[in-house]
């Protein structure tokens, strides 16, 4: 038995990611999210009806995508303006909503990371989570979605495929931070600022998106959540999230 | 020779009143309170009867089934955080926390009292009980039942006794599948 | 002159011992005859017929729908996000709170000894049973992966030690249904050992079999009613707590989310009182339908138990309103932008004819109804007004559940609800409820004839001065 | 009881209850998970666990960035952009990403075939074989993508040896970014043919006047990479960028201002901004802008005059504006003069081959000048049509096009097929030319491939993104060179050309590089420099080969203050702008399908952009189908109300309405392309968003699916609808 106290990691194997978006440099070209499904094989929903309400699935709120471009609009033509692109992923809360409410455990806190975590092979399907999550941007999968042959060849081996019943979330591509960790701790250093990133933030031609650790004051992603003018979203709950934006404009 | 054969006579009464008032006629012939049962289709209480307070368990076993309810629930809400191999964190709430305890605690602790209480019925009513046993189908109709199991009493006399004394029927009791 | 007074005297005794049940005993035998006759009656056609039907919405809704979304998954639900919870989750609420009904008769009405009580805590404790049995029905229908659903709910370690979170709300709802269950269905049990063992020595055959077996043994001595008794005691006072912290733990699903419109604290006791609203409507329905369908019940239930328990509809839906508009107007005067679009939504948007009709029939209809004792005491009317309840309660629960939820801090994921499979899934719950109270309507004695002729017992005529009145004595 | 229930009763009872439970917990439908199965036997050099990564070429358009594909056990996983590579600096767009959703399409040609029918590759090389010999030269046409690559550099090389007609390329997206009228209006006022680089991360200011240069236009990867420069506030201030547009696209959702001049009335508007610039700036009234009336800009255009005013001080004060061309605004009558117009702003601002201004992109190595750097115009595709219609070509090779898709119907390249004995097509997919086609001989998938191509725009140096098969040929597939190296050999003759095979003729082409100076490395012997160049991903110089337009007289030029002209009599102005998520030929990839559309977030489906007012005009809604007339066509289409087009005009995205090409792309949307004539303005481009058209409601609905949601973006069904 341990007492939970007792636990310490080391250094190599802890780091506290962050992500800092810059929407005024986000496009909306949705780069990011074609990377984040083809990085962690999200399975894309098609436009078949969903037999409940007639309504297209994916018009139903019914979308995988683990990270979203919200915009919306302001003023009226000619004075319409639309609101910075906003992407939308997991925050990764410090303090997340979605954990606590879980009877499973299936989504927690990782002591490591600072990330929540998703196990998806201890979820239920319970959803209290999607509920709970300010953000909404868990995604569930309502059924088990087809990927006609030889589609599956693409499939990364290090994600695992969901199947219908749990719910998904953006993991912050923690599969990259393992390797890069185990990388690093092989080669006796710690990961280096840049070395690796997220899947998002690789493919975001304008680098709008930067990851990294934000407990390294040397990190670029750090220096920029410290800026000052970045905000956080639905900062008011105390959720605590690690993604921080520039709104720009 | 009589001495040893025990009386077992059931006696059937329309109304409490007069069973009441066999049943002290029936201490007053030397029958002690022990070797009588009173069996009803509806809760007499003892002191309708004028018999002794009956000794239930139930409460006992209740209060047994709550402490270990609570110890249970005690043990689910701090005694299972440290049981993980490794810290297990939701939404920074500290492992062991205060309002889901009280909630775990109560919830336990009732439903092992209760899930006592029932098994407390059983235990001290040795449920369930499929052996014939001594009884009459009029019991369920209302009527008051008085069996007597005495060793020192004669069968006759006794009998007789219940007559007089209101019984609307005597007769040798004999265990029979219920 | 004196004789007209004595007439008079008498026609009021009369009037009296018509009205009720505690002061028109019968033999214990022709009581004991007229249950077992209502029970044993054979059923006509049009019973077989209804269950078959019944049988068929089951077969339906409940095993076909429900098989295939397990097979396909809950994409023929309606859910979504944000709706992640839908009509399961209202449907759950609702049994739960059709449950309540029996436990608030038999349980607080028995601690407070009101004696109206006593033929219906049966009827009324089958409805907890039962109902409660939809609801844990209607929670698994909502899981992703139901095969899952106990191996992990359960407080119990899986190979790796991992218990489930007890931080969750929806562990505590586990916790607490299943010692509602269970502590319900103990409490159904126990006052039905007595009549068990009656129906024992009535029966033959096949059923004298499942009496003799149910009955475990009972004779009636002494000390098998005085541990009875002390159990039903126990356990009266004890569910009283164990139900107002099922309902509670409920409403903690939505009240501990950090979900506009639904982080209140009011939820708790407005979740009970409204348990209560639609239990007490359904009680009310199952009775009338009881009195008029089965034999001798007119001689059990009487005018006066539907005023009696229309008199508690009607404080009750005076409570709701108390909490529903204490909910409302802390959240409106909060101000919280995302509540107020929310409240807005609730009223005006598609679903806003739920909100009216659900404010009408919980308080409009029943405060306009059941303050006038003559309707109060029509079963026809009472049971109306108790099924619009239940209408306005199920209204109510759809209001909180998925048209909440499709207001949330996230306005790009706002997605309107529209149920799917959880109707037929749901119509079959209440199919498979209505076919176990009708089955059981045949197999278990309703009226619990003992505690009735106790009942009975204590009741007399007493005189003060002038007037005739009803004395009770208390035997316990 | 228990003796009739028998031990083997209660086992059949338990297997039949585990069979039931399997069946609803999902053991049973589990054999329809996806599964991937390590293979039985593992490609060379790769390990369980183990990634191995290679450099190569996104070939989802012509842009021609570079990629680092990670395989994993002989299967491409991921693509990410190639770091090094000066054009994307590691950096992708969607379309690079879901090149993997082409690669492992369930809909690829799996091997020659005629018809509906298999062949072998010795049947097609014969076949391939016997169109050379049997034919005269000047009977032998290929028509090939965009991309200025291996492939064309070989087949030129077949045509110039044997004679056959010079290959021409073809594509859509050049025809929508209207190249040839950019690069025609930089020759005309510089004197020089190229086409133009536009620095917009070192600007200050940018006028981009229908420019999609975020979405589809020329290099997005490398103009969104500009973008960020200007908008980054690290060396200098935050650029500002205004747009004018009709339609507010996902480009000018990034400006600061959309100004949504009417069409047709650019070339006023730029004139206009150039007049009042140049009274600010102060001297004698350059000739180029002296023939506009500001006034009467700003009332054609429907732009406040006093908003020109104000974005001229702007631009005459700023230390870095810059003005770009493009897209819808020169693919219009007087498309040539809007380029002339806007190109002439840069001269005002004096900003020619300075950072933040106009350059001319960088020679591209192995590039000689009469291979020609553009693809052709619609107005050339219109000629070549012609001369298939007229019989002058027997045998018609396709490659990397498709023209039956992407061309204009009314242009009537699928009838001119007919006139074509043979048409060989190599497509990679059952395109829609192919299904047209006589022969299909599938090419490899881009990331099976080895080759090369010429970065045309958007990089500061020259470079030649390098290709190599990331993973071993999925299908009975064939490189095309290697068929045509084949091919020749059976036919003899000039046609029989001296390589082994496809990589030896690479080999070839890049060799005279290893003598060049600047270049990212070089290597003793061609071997090495092969290695470096697969290692690399290719082979760039590491100086800037920008050069700067001469600028001597652009301002002394008469500029026509024109309007465009409409082909059509209906009421609406019609944009059709290239989808930025599909682009032409995006839609068989399902994941580009799930993306939603930047401005409308609509996944899986066309729409048409209308106006709310005026949709309220026409008594429509969101999702009614309305029917889209042109004078050369109609489509039925479902509304979208956006609430950012002007209210006269209506825009189509172009990327659906494929009625082959896959399970994804078939039968999905329209093809605004049926709307669209063959109207050419004089740089020979299409003009494209020179068409009215009428709307007519149909009274049927059909729902679009979008991301967004409608209650949350718009209030619909929040009770206040208006």
């Amino acid at each position: 038995m341990i007492r939970p106290d007792e636990i310490k990691m080391s250094a190599e194997e802890s780091g506290k990611w962050g992500m800092v978006i810059d929407q005024d440099l986000c496009t909306g070209c949705q780069a990011c999210v074609a990377a984040c499904s083809m990085e962690n094989n999200v399975p894309f929903v098609g436009d078949a009806f969903s037999p409940s309400n007639g309504e297209v699935d994916i018009n139903y709120g019914r979308s995988l995508h683990w990270i979203r471009i919200e915009r919306f609009w302001e003023g009226e033509y000619p004075e319409v303006k639309m609101t910075p692109h906003q992407p939308m992923m997991c925050q990764q809360c410090g303090e997340a909503p979605c954990e606590p409410v879980c009877p499973a455990f299936a989504t927690v806190h990782s002591e490591a990371e600072q990330l929540n975590l998703m196990v998806y092979n201890r979820c239920i399907g319970t959803r209290y989570c999607g509920n709970n999550c300010p953000y909404q941007v868990r995604s569930f999968n309502w059924r088990d979605y087809e990927r006609p042959e030889p589609l599956p060849n693409q499939l990364n081996p290090d994600v695992t495929v969901r199947r219908r019943g749990v719910m998904e979330k953006c993991t912050f591509c923690i599969q990259r931070i393992h390797k890069a960790q185990d990388a690093a701790k092989a080669e006796g250093r710690e990961v280096a600022d840049g070395e690796f990133t997220t899947a998002c933030a690789q493919a975001c031609p304008a680098n709008a998106i930067v990851f990294g650790r934000i407990d390294n004051p040397e990190s670029l992603v750090s220096q920029l959540a410290h800026q000052g003018h970045g905000v956080k979203h639905l900062e008011e709950l105390g959720t605590q999230p690690h993604v921080t934006y520039f709104k720009g404009g | 020779m009589t001495e040893s054969k025990v009386v077992d006579i059931l006696a059937v009464f329309a109304d409490i009143g007069p069973a009441a008032d066999a049943l002290d006629q029936l201490r007053a012939m030397g029958i002690h309170d022990e070797c009588m049962n009173v069996i009803s289709g509806v809760p007499v209480t003892e002191a309708m009867l004028g018999r002794p307070a009956q000794h239930t368990n139930v409460p006992r076993i209740a209060l047994g089934g709550a402490l270990l309810g609570f110890s249970a629930g005690a043990f689910l809400a701090f005694g299972v955080p440290y049981m993980y191999p490794y810290p297990i964190q939701v939404g920074r709430q500290a492992p062991i926390s205060g309002p889901p305890s009280v909630i775990i605690l109560f919830e336990l602790t009732m439903l092992i009292m209760l899930l006592s209480t029932f098994l407390g019925v059983f235990l001290d009513s040795m449920f369930p009980n499929y052996r014939p046993m001594k009884y009459v189908t009029e019991v369920s109709d209302g009527k008051i039942a008085i069996l007597i199991e005495c060793p020192h009493v004669e069968e006759k006399k006794l009998t007789d006794a219940l007559k007089k004394m209101g019984a609307e029927s005597v007769e040798p009791a004999e265990a029979q599948h219920l | 002159m004196s004789d007209n007074k004595h007439k008079a005297e008498h026609s009021h005794e009369e009037h009296l011992r018509e009205k009720h049940l505690m002061l028109d005993p019968l033999p214990r035998g022709r009581m004991n005859e007229m249950v077992m006759e209502s029970m044993m009656e054979p059923p006509t056609w049009k019973f077989w017929a209804i269950i078959v039907v019944l049988a068929g919405i089951v077969a339906y809704g409940l095993v076909y729908t429900w098989a295939k979304v397990i097979a396909e998954g809950l994409y023929l639900a309606g859910i979504n996000r944000p709706s992640y919870w839908g009509v399961f989750i209202v449907n759950t609420v609702f049994w739960i709170g059709i449950s309540h009904a029996g436990t608030f008769i038999s349980a607080i009405l028995r601690v407070f000894k009101a004696e109206f009580r006593r033929p219906f805590t049966r009827a009324a404790e089958l409805m907890t049973t039962f109902g409660l049995i939809q609801a844990g029905m209607s929670i698994f229908m909502h899981i992703g992966r139901v095969w899952l659903g106990l191996y992990w709910l359960m407080p119990y370690p899986n190979q790796r030690m991992m218990w489930p979170n007890l931080h969750s709300p929806l562990a505590w709802d586990v916790l607490a249904i299943t010692t509602y269950v269970l502590g319900s269905t103990m409490y159904l049990f126990l006052p039905l050992i007595p009549d068990l063992a009656m129906a024992r020595d009535r029966t033959t055959g096949w059923r004298k079999i499942l009496y003799k077996t149910l009955a475990l043994g009972f004779r009636g001595t002494e000390g098998e009613w005085a541990h009875l008794r002390n159990a039903m005691n126990i356990f009266a006072f004890a569910i009283i707590p164990v139900m107002f912290s099922v309902h509670t733990i409920v409403s903690w699903d939505f009240a501990a989310a950090t979900r506009p419109g639904w982080s209140s604290t009011i939820f708790g006791p407005y979740f009970v009182v409204g348990a209560l609203h639609s239990g007490m409507g359904a009680v009310i329905i199952v009775l009338a339908i009881i009195r008029s369908t089965m034999k001798h019940m007119k001689y059990f239930i009487r005018p006066e138990h539907f005023d009696a328990i229309g008199k508690l509809m009607l404080i009750i839906s005076m409570a709701w309103a108390y909490f529903f508009f204490n909910d409302y107007i802390v959240q409106w005067y909060g101000g919280d932008k995302w509540t107020q679009i929310l409240l807005h939504y609730h009223e005006a948007g598609p679903y806003g004819w739920m909100w009216f009709a659900m404010l009408i029939v919980n308080v409009a209809v029943p405060w306009a109804v059941l303050w006038n004792q003559k309707w109060r005491s029509n079963p026809l009317i009472v049971s109306i007004v108790g099924f619009l309840i239940n209408i306005g309660m199920w209204f109510e629960r759809f209001i909180i559940v998925p048209v909440t939820l499709t207001i949330n801090r996230a306005p790009f994921t706002w997605q309107q609800y529209e149920p799917g499979a959880e109707m037929p899934m749901g119509i079959g719950t209440m199919a498979f409820f209505i076919l176990l109270y009708m089955l059981s309507s045949k197999l278990i004695p309703l009226i619990p004839v003992w505690e009735v002729e106790e009942g009975q017992m204590a009741h007399e005529f007493k005189k003060f001065g002038r007037e005739t009145v009803v004395s009770v004595s208390e035997l316990e | 009881m228990s003796n009739k229930f028998s031990r083997r009763d209660f086992l059949k009872l338990t297997g039949v209850g585990a069979a039931t439970t399997a069946v609803l917990t999902g053991c049973g439908p589990a054999s329809r998970y996806t599964k991937r199965e390590p293979y039985m036997q593992m490609p060379e050099y790769t390990y369980n666990g183990h990634s191995t990564y290679y450099a190569t070429t996104c070939r989802e358009c012509a842009a021609g960035c570079g990629l680092i594909v990670r395989t994993s056990q002989g299967r491409a996983i991921k693509t990410e952009g190639n770091a090094n590579n000066p054009l994307n600096l590691g950096k992708t767009c969607a379309r690079g990403q879901a090149t993997l959703h082409g690669l492992y399409n369930p809909d690829r040609v799996t091997d020659p075939m005629k018809g509906g029918s298999a062949m072998t590759w010795d049947e097609a090389t014969q076949v391939v074989a016997d169109a050379l010999k049997n034919n005269k030269p000047g009977e032998i046409a290929f028509l090939m993508g965009l991309a200025p690559d291996h492939l064309f550099d070989f087949v030129s090389d077949l045509a110039s040896a044997t004679g056959i007609n010079a290959p021409v390329r073809f594509n859509a997206l050049d025809m929508f970014d209207a190249q040839a009228t950019l690069s025609k209006a930089a020759e005309n006022l510089f004197g020089q043919s190229g086409m133009p680089l536009f620095d917009v991360a070192g600007a200050q200011f940018v006028l981009s006047f229908g420019a999609n240069f975020l979405e589809t236009w020329l290099s997005p990867v490398s103009y969104t990479r500009g973008f960020a420069g200007l908008r980054e506030a690290k060396t200098k201030m935050r650029g500002k960028f205004i747009q004018f547009e009709a339609r507010m696209s996902a480009t000018a959702a990034k400006a600061d201002e959309w100004m949504p001049a009417k069409p047709g009335t650019e070339a006023l508007v730029a004139l206009a901004i150039g007049k009042l610039a140049a009274e600010i700036k102060g001297g004698s009234m350059p000739r180029a802008f002296s023939d506009v009336e500001p006034k009467d800009a700003a009332e054609k255009s429907g732009i406040k005059l006093e908003t020109l005013e104000h974005i001229a001080e702007m631009f005459a004060h700023s230390g870095g504006a810059l003005a770009i061309p493009g897209g819808a605004a020169l693919g219009q009558s007087n498309g040539l003069a809007v380029a002339e117009a806007v190109l002439a702003l840069n001269a005002l601002a004096d900003n020619f081959g300075k950072a933040g201004g106009v350059y001319f992109s960088a020679v591209a190595p192995t590039q000689s000048a009469a291979m020609g750097q553009r693809g052709a115009s619609a107005q050339q595709m219109q000629e070549f049509i012609q001369n298939m219609k007229d019989g002058k070509y027997k045998v018609l090779f396709i490659h990397g096009a498709n023209p039956v898709f992407e061309l204009p119907a009314a242009m009537g390249f699928k009838e001119a097929m007919k006139g074509v004995e043979q048409v060989i097509s190599f497509s990679t997919f059952p395109d829609e030319t192919a299904a047209e086609a006589t022969y299909v001989f599938p090419d490899h998938h881009g990331l099976e491939s080895w080759g090369y191509q010429r970065v045309f725009t958007g990089a500061a140096q020259s470079v030649l993104s390098g290709l190599q098969p990331v993973v071993s040929p999925f299908y009975n597939t064939r490189a095309t060179v290697d068929v045509l190296l084949a091919a020749g050999q059976i036919a003899g003759g000039k046609f029989a050309m001296s390589f082994m095979d496809e990589v030896e003729f690479l080999r070839g082409k890049i060799a005279p590089l290893m003598s060049e100076s600047d270049g990212l490395f070089s290597a003793p012997d061609l071997n090495t420099f092969m290695a470096y160049f697969q290692q690399h991903g290719g082979w760039w110089k590491t100086t800037d080969g920008r050069t700067a337009p001469a600028t001597a007289d652009v301002l002394s030029k008469s500029l026509k203050a024109t309007e465009a002209e409409f082909a059509g009599e209906g009421e609406f102005f019609f944009v059709p702008f290239v989808s930025p998520t599909l682009a032409e030929a995006g839609a068989n990839k399902p994941w580009l399908q799930e993306l939603p559309d930047p401005t409308t977030t609509v996944m899986w489906n066309s729409w048409v952009a209308i106006n709310p007012e005026t949709a309220h005009e026409l008594g429509v809604d969101n999702n009614d189908v309305v029917k889209v007339i042109s004078e050369f066509g109609e489509v039925e289409v479902s509304v979208y109300k956006y609430p950012a087009i002007r209210p006269d005009t209506i825009a189509i995205p172009y990327g659906q309405g494929h009625t082959a090409y896959g399970r994804y792309a078939a039968n999905r949307g329209v093809n605004p392309a049926d709307l669209l004539g063959a109207n050419f303005n004089e740089a020979g481009d299409l003009a494209f968003a020179g068409v009215k058209v009428k709307v007519e409601k149909t009274g049927k609905k059909s729902v679009i699916s979008r991301l967004e949601s409608m209650m949350g973006v718009y209030g619909v069904g929040m009770g206040e609808e208006h």
